[in-house]
């Protein structure tokens, strides 16, 4: 079913200004609302839960006069709506703060934990597209077939692991016993600090670099937990290109495309998956961004220094300026690619113009 | 394999805030800025039962009225920026550390002083001599033993206040940046995933074999386990003593244990009714069974230890006078004004072997017929409830803050104001409302005894009457299993004093 | 013209199965007939199998569904046994079909030229260049105005009676020698119906093409064909030439004929069909020449 | 007296740029028991007139009214006791997960009838359908009989009026006889008034007694069936719309 | 009533009452889903499952809390613990009966509360239209855009750790997409004639909601929910793994799992047992909803 990941509906224009300025002044407005809808609930998690803020920074044997301290500092005691504003204020500066677990600037350790997640979650996310979706259209056309069966099979298997388990036994027989690639961290020791860092992703800087040996380690690092990411994520587009197709290829144009006499790679793949595309493109959109905001026990198992561990580390120990920072982040990429999958939905579908 | 010259770390280092060693408090932290950082007295990691040595003061003098201490400045200490170190910059780090009066600051305060009168009883005379002034007579060891905490790390002065900002005597550029003596200079630090040392090229003692150190950060111990078994790393320093267990088997592999000062205890709210009772409390202090935690989940990791001062610590009491006992246990519930034994929380954060403590607790309690639940939460939930005094039982642990019995003396066994309105959550004892006027007067004199069989003497006492009466169940003492390749040697964590020690390690 | 005489097509007691739950469904029950180059009229209630018989021609029939027949033979190639690779060979080449509905029958997302020059790609040896000038003069067969524009068009662009036509000028850009119509006309409005027969016509007049032409209207089968098929329930149940169809004898062909209100001849009352269970039971009635 | 009278009705769909004027000042009325036909090409408005008629659409200007009463914007419950609708497609207008006689009863319970049951049954029969259609679903019925039970739905409420948007053109001939007379009969027995569109011609001649002719939402001409049957037409759409539907196929049948 | 007779009356195309017209849809859809091998599979297994979390005490070969940490990290079969002990020497196979009966209520709830939140904001939003649904829609939004993982931890951090607070926040982040799928499918029946039809007996909009719409949007919810059920076990079970799911000495699944693996390398059942229980449940809810999906599913059964 495709409803669930059907773009949202933006906002309705208003009715003086020109049509596609409309559009884009709506598209923004959306946005905006959203994050700071998002801004509002992660900072009113952060203020409800029950756990001191300042006992965060100051820890366990700081004295009453410390804490009173950082109560000011952190303007605690102002109300709670200027509190929010001020925090938006700042955001929109691009100030999120300094996160109290690691010291740092919010914004300085978003910038470092990042594109260890995008590295992870994009090659994931291919590995899921490029087994997954030719996966989902083999199950269709050959419906019910043993290789529809073994499709599901194998799908559902990737749907109902537990990743963290799968994480250490994968971990266990190809890097413990086998040896076959690298173990936790996204670089050898020796290797680090060899490749200047320009985009934060590993494989590219190495690539930027010309540097193959560092290339070659990096790879060996990522790829165990991307091929688990990716078969995750398979699992979820296998199936609903699948769903997609199977509809697609009982629609009565499928069997004009036959009486014409084209071979069935042409009927199948010029025909039908090209109007499954746009779908696909939400449904892997959707994918990867539940890959960037859900890689959180993989992160930790395989020692990814990534957002989704960063958010949890700092959420467990009431860092909320780096919870608020990273949730904006996520957030803000999860609104991103939905429109980017709205926008590509308007470009290609000849229907939506 | 590593290459012979770079030592690889598997550590869980995310505790790591800041290496400013005003501010830096936690034990990741205290590993580097041990490497990093020299101080006016230290321990020689290679003979710590010594105690605390001449590192930067090469002598000190001890007025008549034992409040005025002088440093004299050792020759041929220099920091890694080419500055050599001076009684100036000696001054400067405390006076800093004062000023700023960060949390571990009360190492420090508890002498006297106060960002205000710091520049008069912490000064430098000359480049050499460095004088101290405390507000009354203290056990020269106490005092010693506090600067040679984390806290006592000397900063270069001029470097530091180089990168001052807003008048932040350089502390936010101290958090990622190192201006240190010691053998090694922080390179570069990713949070949650790795530190990076190289060699102080201008260290004055010998040239340490490691020129780099890496410590990765690695949460899970069978990820540790596996690396070091494939030689990626070349020290595991989390393994549970299931993997322990397993690399002891392994050739290649070798387990070097080391007693921690890190405690772990329960206590008993005093404002709870039936809790206070104890009675009660001896029945629960009958009712653990230590040996057979210690003998299984916590195999090798905790030894049982009973007393509030962890062994190798002046005074620390060796006597283990409960052991499981339900017949003892339960002869006193049956004394006390609560034979049924009524229903109990614990309080306990997600760690796992606390849990697992946690769930033996609860099982050998409930065979006394109490009814016990926990509640997990994390660290900084349970240590809310701590702190507001509205747990039953509450499962921590507890490490000293600086090397002298004081530290965990005056928080077991001190309590100057036990009211809600003072708020001291920073001792144990007030967490847990127990009211103790004549402990607390006995605690604070050992504190100025200067005869340290004395002083030893003293602690040891107290610890025995704390063993009885006080509603602290203190059941084990940390053993830290490090696993390690069987050509690294004099690698030390720093036992229950001191942290970790890079620069005799060889391999 | 000599030709008109031979048979382009063949079917002897063709079946069309279908398994469910209960047991098997026949969809189409041992029917025959043949073609030549004429017109040829199926009629039939909703249901009774007439797109069925169309597209087991083609082999067209979806997976579960199985074809079985005595005979089936398209000039010189037996269908019988005709794998799937010569399938689509014959297939576009040699016969075609136009399907029930333009909206649904051409794909969304291909613009017109894309699909027209599909087909021709499919099976000449032809420049993309060459294929778009034959598209387009195909187009302006088909009556289409503007066809160079029309070729950029994608077919939510186009009006029904147009994607009607586009679907026609793609079936028959291979020049096949059968085409299949399959309600053509059902989804027009009257006046639009009238264009496409008319395209239609021309084609079998022209071109000597033979036509099945498919609908459940049987006052525009009677006045646009040369024979009628009646079906009923998966068989045929009679069979008369066009001119003839209100001499039909079969109760089932009147009932229809007697229940469609007429504008010219009004009536009080429409006749109800009386469905008989003998009817489904009959045997086919071969419509071979 | 008049059932229906529509004055200078205009229907619009959208705001601004995405206007459409599906209706452009309508005007005719139908008199009480009369059978009205309303024909045009696709598209042309004639689904819009009835639907609002019916209060299913909002965005509408001019004068409505059903038995002498003025539509305003929100409609009674009492004048659906007036007014009901059956719709093109049988397939679509029943709710696939209820039974007949959930469809029937809930209707008789909204509005107000306590003897459900009974009249559940007489509006079965009504219709020709038995009771052993009472309790199927939807999927269980031919589209005939879907049309059959949509029917009973529309007159269980007792209306004196029945909108008929092309009741039968989703239908086979042989059934579409079925329905055409079951509606004839019931305007009979009930004195019914019917507003009906069609497409077929055919349909409309024999059902209607007067027609209007609607053209891209204008309705360009109103004739009785008479006039139709003669092919005496003014405008020359309708003209158009008269022959071709009767006009031969074929030029060249010898 | 003889068999063949029974089976007569369940499959009529007639039938002659209320209970009959019911059981009979059921009986038709039942034998859709018995065609289906797989979900069949799923549903046998469900079936077992259940009934091993009812029948616990019987199964069950001693107390799940029974410590006893001479007898611990047993293998599978030694001492006669048939799947092992664990850390404090606990009978695994017991804990995992039992444990059967907490992951059952986990999904259970989540499955009541989150698709019922969904359904009635998605239901309303599609039907109203206009503000409420762009002011719905964009709630929806903001809740989907943020990390589960994390909202959910945030809740039961704000509520304390606890299985009851893992489910709330569980289904408090779930729902999101059940409201769009509602959405959707109400978008598309809103418009159609048999709404327009009840709409003209004068019925109100909680009416047509209620009665109308959602027996439409249950079913692709159902399809969906199944779906997810796996997702839900998972996320409790990674709740659990990061210490607050079920409070321990609870037998939860995620949480034998997150104890068990410490040990994975040299003890890998006390991981891996309970691994694949939650494997082998959400493998078969799957496998139950992708069968569900051709039963329920209104376009198909239209057809
Ligand atoms: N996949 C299928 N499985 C089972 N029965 C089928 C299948 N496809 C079609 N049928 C049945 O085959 C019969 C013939 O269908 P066909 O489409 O040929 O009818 P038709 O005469 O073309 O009707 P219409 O005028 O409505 O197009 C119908 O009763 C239909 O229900
Ligand atoms: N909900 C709607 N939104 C926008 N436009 C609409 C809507 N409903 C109908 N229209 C437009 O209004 C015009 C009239 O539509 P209507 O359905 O009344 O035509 P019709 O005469 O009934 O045609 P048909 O014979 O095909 O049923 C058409 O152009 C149609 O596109
Ligand atoms: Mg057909
Ligand atoms: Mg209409
Ligand atoms: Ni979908």
């Amino acid at each position: 079913m495709s409803q669930d990941n059907a773009p949202a509906p933006y906002a309705r224009r208003s009715r003086f200004a020109p049509r596609w300025p409309r559009k884009l002044l709506g598209t923004l407005l959306t946005i905006a609302v959203t994050l700071l809808g998002l801004l509002f609930v992660t900072f009113m998690i952060g203020r409800v839960i029950p756990i001191d803020p300042v006992l965060a920074v100051i820890g366990e044997r700081a004295t009453q006069a410390q804490y009173d301290a950082v109560f000011l500092e952190l303007g605690l005691d102002k109300p709670l709506l200027q509190q929010f504003l001020i925090y938006v204020n700042d955001v929109l500066h691009g100030d999120f703060g300094r996160s109290i677990r690691t010291g740092q600037l919010v914004s300085e350790d978003i910038k470092r934990v990042f594109p260890a997640t995008l590295e992870l979650a994009t090659l994931g996310t291919l590995i899921g597209v490029f087994i997954g979706v030719p996966l989902g259209v083999l199950a269709a056309v050959y419906r019910d077939s043993w290789i529809d069966q073994l499709a599901r099979l194998v799908g559902l298997v990737g749907y109902s692991m537990p990743i963290f388990w799968m994480g250490l036994v994968g971990l266990l027989v190809f890097y413990g016993i086998l040896g076959w690639v690298e173990g936790p961290g996204r670089l050898g020791v020796f290797y680090q600090g060899i490749v200047p860092e320009r985009t934060g992703l590993l494989l590219v800087d190495a690539l930027i670099a010309g540097d193959w040996t560092v290339f070659k380690d990096a790879f060996s690092h990522i790829v165990l937990p991307a091929s688990l990411l990716g078969y995750f994520s398979l699992a979820y587009i296998s199936r609903m290109t699948r769903s997609f197709m199977l509809e697609q290829l009982s629609a009565e144009y499928i069997t004009t495309a036959r009486v014409k006499g084209l071979s069935e790679w042409d009927v199948v793949w010029r025909h039908a998956f090209r109007n499954i595309r746009i779908q696909l493109v939400t449904v892997i959109a959707l994918a990867y961004a539940n890959l960037l905001e859900g890689s959180v026990l993989t992160e930790i198992i395989f020692a990814w220094p990534g957002i989704g561990q960063y958010i949890t580390t700092s959420l467990l120990a009431n860092d909320m300026n780096s919870v608020l920072g990273g949730t904006v982040v996520i957030g803000s990429i999860f609104v991103g690619l939905n429109i980017f999958s709205d926008l590509l939905y308007r470009f290609f579908d000849p229907r939506a113009k | 394999e590593t290459p012979p010259n770079m030592l690889v770390i598997a550590n869980r280092i995310d505790d790591i805030k800041t290496f400013d060693p005003a501010e830096s408090f936690e034990f990741a932290g205290a590993d580097v800025s041990r490497n990093v950082y020299e101080k006016l007295v230290n321990f020689d990691p290679l003979d710590l039962d010594a105690g605390f040595q001449p590192e930067l003061a090469e002598s000190w003098e001890v007025s008549e009225d034992g409040t005025t201490i002088t440093f004299t400045m050792a020759e041929g200490h220099v920091f890694a920026s080419g500055n050599p170190v001076t009684a100036q910059d000696a001054a400067f780090s405390l006076q800093r550390a004062v000023k700023l009066d960060k949390t571990p600051s009360f190492i420090l305060t508890q002498f006297g002083f106060t960002p205000d009168n710091a520049e008069e009883t912490i000064k430098a005379v000359d480049d050499k001599t460095l004088v101290i002034t405390l507000d009354q007579k203290y056990a020269v060891s106490f005092v010693l033993n506090c600067l040679a905490a984390t806290i006592g790390g000397i900063v270069d002065m001029a470097t530091v206040m180089e990168n001052e900002t807003d008048g932040d005597m350089g502390s936010a550029w101290l958090r990622t940046n190192t201006a240190g003596s010691g053998p090694y200079k922080v390179v570069d630090w990713k949070p949650d995933e790795s530190v990076l040392m190289d060699l102080n090229p201008n260290y004055g003692g010998d040239k340490p074999a490691m020129e780099r150190v890496i410590v990765q950060h690695i949460q899970e111990s069978a990820t540790q386990r596996l690396q070091l078994e494939r030689g990626d790393i070349d020290i595991a320093r989390n393994l549970s003593p299931e993997d322990i267990a397993s690399v002891k088997e392994t050739d290649g592999l070798k387990v070097v244990d080391e007693l921690k000062g890190r405690l772990m205890y329960w206590s008993a709210n005093q404002k709870k009714d039936m809790l206070s009772d104890p009675k009660v409390l001896e029945a629960l202090k009958w009712s653990v069974d230590y040996q057979g935690m210690a003998d299984s989940f916590l195999n090798g990791q905790y030894t049982v230890h009973q007393a509030f001062l962890p062994l190798t610590f002046l005074g620390a009491l060796t006597e283990k006078p409960f052991t499981y006992d339900m017949d003892k246990a339960r002869a006193a519930l049956a004394e006390s004004d609560h034979p049924d034994c009524g229903p109990i929380v614990i309080s306990v954060r997600d760690a796992q072997d606390r849990i697992d403590i946690a769930q033996s607790l609860q099982n050998t309690w409930g065979q006394l017929g109490c009814d016990v639940t926990l509640t997990v939460g994390t660290g900084a939930q349970t240590l809310d409830r701590y702190r507001a005094r509205e747990h039953d039982i509450y499962l921590g642990a507890w490490g000293p803050d600086y090397p002298d019995p004081n530290t965990n003396a005056g928080t077991f066994a001190v309590n100057p104001d036990n009211s809600d309105e003072s708020g001291n959550t920073g001792y144990l004892a007030w967490r847990n409302a127990w009211d103790i006027p004549e402990m607390t007067q006995e605690a604070l004199a050992a504190v100025v005894e200067n005869d340290t069989d004395t002083r030893a003497g003293m602690y040891i006492d107290l610890q025995k009457t704390h063993q009885q009466v006080s509603p602290f169940g203190i059941m084990f003492q940390q053993i830290e299993q490090h696993a390690m390749q069987d050509s690294v040697e004099n690698f030390i964590s720093g036992g229950a004093t001191t942290a970790a020690s890079y620069w005799v390690v060889t391999k | 013209m000599t030709d008109t005489m031979t048979n382009l097509l063949d079917i002897e007691n063709l079946r069309v199965r279908f398994p469910t739950r209960q047991g098997h469904f026949d969809a189409v029950r041992g029917i025959s007939f043949s073609l030549r180059r004429e017109r040829l009229g199926i009629v039939g209630e909703s249901g009774s199998g007439k797109s069925m018989t169309g597209r087991a021609i083609l082999k067209l029939i979806r997976k579960p569904g199985q074809i079985t027949a005595d005979r089936m033979q398209m000039g010189g190639t037996n269908l019988l046994t005709a794998s799937e690779r010569q399938m689509r060979q014959i297939r576009g080449r040699h016969a075609s079909m136009i399907m029930q509905d333009p909206k649904f029958s051409l794909n969304p997302v291909m613009s017109v030229g894309q699909q027209i020059t599909e087909a021709l790609l499919a099976h000449e040896k032809i420049s993309r260049r060459d294929a778009k000038t034959r598209a387009i003069e195909m187009l302006d067969a088909v009556a289409i105005r503007g066809p160079d524009r029309v070729m950029d068009l994608y077919p939510h662009e186009v009006s029904g009676g147009m994607g009607q036509r586009i679907m026609i000028a793609m079936m028959l850009i291979p020049d096949p020698e059968i085409l299949i119509a399959d309600e053509p006309t059902s989804a027009l409005d009257v006046s639009v119906q009238l264009q496409v027969l008319e395209i239609l016509d021309k084609l079998v007049t022209d071109r000597g093409m033979g036509l099945i032409f498919i609908s459940h209207d049987l006052n525009l089968v009677s006045n646009f064909c040369d024979r009628i098929l009646i079906m009923y329930a998966g068989r045929v149940v009679e069979v008369c030439q066009a001119g003839r169809l209100h001499e039909a004898q079969h109760p089932y062909t009147r009932g229809l004929l007697n229940s469609v209100p007429d504008l010219e001849h009004p009536r009080p009352r429409l006749d109800v069909l009386k469905r008989d269970p003998a009817w489904a039971e009959a045997p086919s009635v071969s419509a071979l020449t | 007296m008049t059932a229906i009278d529509l004055n200078d009705l205009s229907v619009w769909f959208g705001l601004g740029a995405e206007r459409v004027d599906a209706v452009k000042s309508a005007t005719f009325s139908v008199a009480t028991g009369e059978s009205f036909g309303l024909v045009g090409e696709s598209g042309s408005g004639k689904s819009t007139v009835l639907r609002a008629i019916a209060g299913l659409i909002d965005s509408w200007s001019g004068d409505m009214s059903v038995a002498g009463e003025p539509l305003g914007r929100s409609r009674k419950r009492d004048f659906y006791k007036q007014v009901q609708m059956v719709f093109q497609d049988p397939y679509a207008s029943l709710h696939p997960r209820h039974t007949v006689d959930r469809v029937l009863g809930e209707v008789l319970k909204l509005h107000g009838f306590s003897d459900i049951n009974s009249r559940i049954d007489r509006l079965l029969d009504d219709v020709g359908l038995g009771k052993g259609f009472r309790f199927r679903y939807p999927h269980q019925l031919s589209g005939g009989q879907r049309q059959r039970v949509a029917i009973a739905r529309a007159l269980a409420p007792e209306p004196r009026i029945l909108l008929l948007d092309e009741p039968t053109s989703a239908l086979d001939v042989s059934v579409q006889a079925e329905i055409l007379n079951l509606l004839s009969d019931l305007r009979a027995k009930r004195r019914l008034t019917y507003l009906m569109v069609s497409h077929d011609l055919g349909v409309i001649g024999h059902m209607c007694d007067r027609i209007a002719v609607m053209q891209h939402g204008r309705i360009v001409e109103l004739l009785d069936v008479a006039q139709m049957r003669t092919l005496n037409a003014a405008h020359p759409y309708t003209q158009h719309l008269l022959d071709s539907s009767v006009r031969a196929i074929r030029q060249d049948r010898p | 009533m003889t068999q063949t007779s029974l089976r007569a009356w369940l499959l009529t195309d007639a039938p002659q009452s209320r209970r009959q017209a019911t059981a009979a849809a059921w009986y038709s859809g039942w034998l859709k889903l018995r065609g289906n091998t797989l979900a069949m599979l799923g549903l046998i297994v469900l079936v077992v499952v259940i009934l091993a979390a009812l029948c616990a005490p019987l199964l069950a070969t001693q107390s799940p809390f029974a410590q006893d940490l001479g007898a611990r990290l047993l293998a599978p079969g030694e001492q006669g613990h048939v799947f092992g002990t664990d850390s404090l020497g606990r009978d695994i196979w017991s804990r995992l009966v039992y444990g059967a009966r907490i992951s059952l209520y986990i999904v259970a709830l989540v499955a009541v509360v989150a698709p019922l939140l969904g359904l009635i904001i998605g239901t309303v939003a599609g039907y109203a239209g206009g503000v409420l649904d762009v002011v719905l829609m964009r709630f929806t939004d903001i809740f989907l855009a943020f990390p589960r993982l994390i909202l959910a931890l945030a809740f039961v951090a704000a509520l304390g750790a606890g299985i009851e607070n893992a489910v709330l926040a569980i289904s408090l982040t779930a729902w999101p997409p059940y409201a769009r799928i509602a959405r959707a499918e109400t978008l598309t029946i809103r418009n159609s004639d048999f709404i327009h039809a009840i709409k003209l007996q004068g019925a109100g909009p909680i009416r047509i909601i209620m009665r109308h719409v959602w027996p439409l949007c249950i079913s692709s919810l159902v399809i969906r929910v199944t779906l997810d059920m796996a997702g839900i076990i998972l996320t409790a079970a990674g709740l659990g793994f990061l210490g607050l799911g079920a409070q321990p000495p609870s037998p939860e699944w995620g949480a034998m799992v997150s104890e068990g693996r410490k040990y994975i390398l040299d003890y890998w059942w006390v991981a891996t047992i309970p691994g694949l229980a939650i494997f082998t449940i959400s493998l078969a809810f799957n496998l139950l909803g992708d069968g569900l999906r051709d039963v329920l599913d209104p376009k198909e059964a239209g057809k």
